[in-house]
């Protein structure tokens, strides 16, 4: 295949791409351009065993290539197929962070090939795509292990911990010029070094609402690394598609921002800035009202109007059926029933759709915070369900808390509050949360699943 | 390819990116995120240009990791993003999906 | 340049257009239009580099004639797209230049 | 200068394109938008003297260059400042075409420099260019023509027409081929006399209705054109520029199309497929309910709803501030007055907009189509002020018509229709309206601005 024609094609699978995160963009058009973006990606990976810069095809190691091609198989596919919804979140860190390793390791090589002979460009983008790759590589598996509860959610945040993470960047900055000057593979060893710890120390930090939009940034910053990959291989399409990610992803992350009320200085600065916190809570003994599944179907059963707030918690009970049966119930009833939907409640925006559009919940029922909050002083019941942080009045009240200046549900005003949960614990963000000690709340503790199904036969029997 | 082509490329490519994505809304954030990170994941055809060149067994290994890490996260990206839209089209498909086309 | 460079300048440029004005509501049609039109005026360049390269008296004719027309279309253009947005100005001061910046 | 800096400095101005576009695209920012478009143009315009390919500065024939462009603006700038607001349509068509015709010509001249040497895709580009820029020259011409009215505004057509039209086009295109493989320069002189004719016939056809629509074509045309320019010389600004204006013309051409309810579709091919209208017009004499200032005052008084609807008389007329007069007379008595702005009422999308804001018309009492159709079965009285093919039915009624399908404002709802009008000839499509016949249709004759005065002084002495 000629060079022109390899790069035509290559500039095909760039406008796929395009086309993708277009479709990607709107509801209906959305899985379309998934699959498009797929097709892209499948057209420009063939195209490239019929090309060969030295000319010589096949292609070199051939055996080779395909064989670790079908480990990323067998690797990738049924983690992807297998997941839980309600993993998908650290997943897709996951496979960010990967492919964070994989430039910087594509960088490393064409490094090592080059040898003397790169010009300073050529090393400036070497070194680019190695920080970078190696900081998304780290910070990206922190975060999947914050997500997937391997680690604390928590802001993790250590005494002069500012000092140690600035002083890392500072030396990543040095060994960069290091390596530019003196071309040897150490210093890009430990350049790559320094970039895995200054990932790692960049996300450590960061508090438990603001890991997706660290997700994105991370996201955004792959793409960089894989446009300057692009410019080192010579590659159109690896620079078109890099930084179309790179640039989408860093509109996205701002959109996420603002879509939780974050700021996105905050996040990406929270490490420099964070306190350590004294966040033991006092572990308090007060009194709560805690109720039985009949108490709930009562309140439930003389309500006028309900808003069923679902939360992380439904997600890991897989309750979305029974809580969609119970609100036909209440439906059947005459009673008017809307879902209030927080845009990150459970683990990722858009996770409560998902779960209740599994649930054939109809789309006209779930409100979106912002029309529904207004509902609420004509609201007569407040069902929470496995939600905490997108209800507490802290992010209100309690300047300094990890989720303060993050909009919420104001449930609080509806006329009672239930909450379904299993214990007093706290939620993602690891803060107390008031509204459980409010005289009207009451308390069903227990599974979501579980506990919803006593209330729907108690609501049957009366 | 010369430098200013590069440079004109990637701007271009910038205000594409931009202007793709700025009007999304919040429901689609972890789809879009989840489909940008699949694509970026075309580093896969970098992984086999280098693996390609290489002339050693550690520039093979490193770029043969480099291949697995891409696959991953390339098949793995797209696979997982179909199965989120997967489940938003239940709903797509009933309330909207009239409209469509 | 090479063809493929400019090739895919010229795709991406075309989403960038496209993307870009792909909202504008129907009152700012006309001032887009001429705005737009202004911006191709640009061509002024090309005339400017002709002119430059003629060594005959009807080479130099016609770019004289090309930089001409060139200067009326885009400097004309930028001219009355800007009256007419001033025209909208003062309603836009008035009602939602607070929001502004 | 380098070249590197001098096209690093044209990329530069390349991206001031885009954000000048992005910027007129809101009514917040479009004056900026514009500035910043400006200034780009001047800083490539500038950055041009100071390099040139051949190395030798300052350029050849610097003083006639200067002279030249003196010249243009010595024509462009008065030109465009002191044309009245109601003959901006036709400057932009205007402006249009000298780019075209601009283009057509750096081509020509760049083709007799290359002879022999060119290559074939430069050819080619050439070629292009010349077919383009001339269509675009000569069309815009017309158009022009047409909406100064110094030729019929109606769509002119002639038997066997669509043959003369198809018989040029695919003579130009011989011609091109002979240009391609004769490399001559008398074939590129009879190409570019083709072309001329070409865009004469292409637009004669066309409707009053759709000359709008085909200045935006036509300006699209023109920016592929600089684009394929830019080839032909290898500049990275003029592709950049060009392919902007050819996308975001296309797209603005087709948003327009839609605004008016035509198809783009039947615009474009209306040369092919039309066909000779009897538009004679019978001439008729049928009675119409003619009524004096008072009678029309009278009616307001009496109203508790009316909206005005102003057309291209209005600007005609320069009746702005004079029917703002009436319009807060009115609300003073506690009438309800809105505006019912059409999207193409006046020459140019937004004209009344322009015009109205002008007399500091309160921006809430403008409202679109869509919004005022529903409330006219609610008016009492709808006041049409020099406008007519905006209210006419048979744009529903009478297929075939130049404007039948284009949406407009339902007038014949309200209680009472009042027409301010100079005589009973038809608007700019030149078709009847037989609402000016309507038993409930009063009309009061004269010229827009004398009426509204003499309404107002009778209004103020009821
Ligand atoms: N959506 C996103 O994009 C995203 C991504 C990452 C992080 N986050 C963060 O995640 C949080 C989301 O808020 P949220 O209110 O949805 O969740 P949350 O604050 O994490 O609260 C979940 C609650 O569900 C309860 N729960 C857990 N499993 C349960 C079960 N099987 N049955 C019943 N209850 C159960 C837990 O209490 P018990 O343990 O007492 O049962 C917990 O209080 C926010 O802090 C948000 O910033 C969001
Ligand atoms: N907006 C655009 O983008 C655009 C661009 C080009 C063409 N057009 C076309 O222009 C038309 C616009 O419709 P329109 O209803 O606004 O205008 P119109 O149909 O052209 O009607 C204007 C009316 O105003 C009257 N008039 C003219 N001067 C007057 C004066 N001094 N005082 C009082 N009346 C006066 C004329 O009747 P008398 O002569 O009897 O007074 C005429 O009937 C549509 O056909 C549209 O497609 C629109």
């Amino acid at each position: 295949m000629s060079r022109f024609l390899y790069e035509l094609i290559g500039l095909g699978a760039g406008v796929m791409f395009i086309l993708a995160l277009k479709g990607l963009s709107h509801p209906r058009t959305a899985r379309r351009g998934n699959l498009l973006g797929a097709a892209g990606a499948t057209i420009a990976t063939i195209t490239v065993f019929f090309y060969s810069s030295d000319g010589q095809l096949p292609l070199n190691n051939l055996g080779w290539i395909l064989g670790a091609i079908a480990v990323g198989l067998i690797i990738g596919v049924p983690a992807a197929r297998r997941v839980q919804m309600t993993a998908m979140p650290q997943l897709v860190a996951l496979f960010n962070g990967v492919g964070g390793g994989a430039a910087a390791l594509v960088a490393i090589v064409e490094y090592l090939k080059l040898g003397q002979s790169a010009s300073t460009t050529v090393v400036i983008a070497t070194v680019f795509t190695v920080i970078v790759g190696s900081t998304s590589f780290s910070g990206s598996i922190v975060t999947f292990l914050k997500l997937q509860e391997l680690m604390t959610t928590r802001p993790v945040v250590f005494a002069g911990g500012r000092f140690v993470i600035a002083g890392t960047l500072l030396a990543t900055l040095g060994c960069a010029g290091w390596v530019v000057t003196s071309l040897g593979t150490t210093p890009l060893l430990v350049l790559a070094g320094l970039s895995l710890a200054f990932g790692i120390l960049f996300v450590l930090p960061v508090g438990g609402a603001d890991v997706p939009i660290v997700i994105s940034l991370l996201n955004a910053f792959t793409g960089l690394t894989v446009a300057a990959g692009g410019y080192v291989l010579d590659s159109t399409l690896l620079i078109i598609a890099g930084t179309l990610v790179g640039a989408s992803g860093t509109i996205l992350t701002r959109l996420m921002a603002e879509a939780m009320g974050r700021s996105l200085f905050g996040t990406l600065f929270g490490a420099f800035t964070a306190k350590p916190q004294d966040s033991s809570g006092t572990g308090e003994d007060r009194p709560v009202k805690s109720g039985s599944a009949d108490d709930v179907a009562i309140l439930l059963n003389y309500a006028r109007r309900v808003v069923i707030v679902p939360g992380f918690g439904l997600a890991v009970a897989q309750a979305q059926h029974t809580v969609r049966e119970l609100a036909d119930l209440l439906s059947a009833k005459g009673i008017d029933v809307a879902y209030g939907i927080h845009p990150v409640a459970g683990r990722m925006p858009g996770h409560m759709n998902v779960l209740l559009a599994e649930a054939n919940v109809p789309y006209e029922q779930l409100s979106e915070m912002d029309e529904v909050n207004p509902t609420f002083p004509q609201t007569d019941v407040a069902l929470i369900i496995g939600a905490n942080d997108v209800v507490n009045p802290a992010a209100k009240t309690t300047p300094g808390c990890p989720i303060y200046g993050m909009p919420i549900l104001d449930v609080s005003q509806a006329g009672n509050v239930i909450f379904l949960k299993r214990s007093m614990r706290p939620g993602f963000a690891g803060i107390e949360n008031e509204l459980l000690y409010d005289p009207k709340t009451t308390l069903l503790f227990g599974d979501a699943k579980a506990s919803l199904t006593k209330v729907v036969s108690a609501l049957k029997a009366l | 390819m010369e430098a200013m082509a590069i440079i004109s490329i990637f701007t271009l490519s910038i205000f594409v990116g931009f202007e793709v994505v700025s009007k999304v809304s919040s429901t689609l954030h972890t789809p879009l995120m989840s489909g940008a990170n699949a694509i970026h994941g075309v580093i896969l055809v970098g992984a086999i240009i280098v693996a390609d060149h290489s002339d050693n067994s550690l520039e093979l290994g490193l770029s043969l990791a480099a291949i697995v890490l891409a696959t991953i996260n390339m098949v793995g990206g797209f696979v997982v993003t179909d199965r989120m839209l997967e489940m938003f089209k239940g709903k797509g498909a009933k309330n909207k999906g009239s409209g469509d086309k």
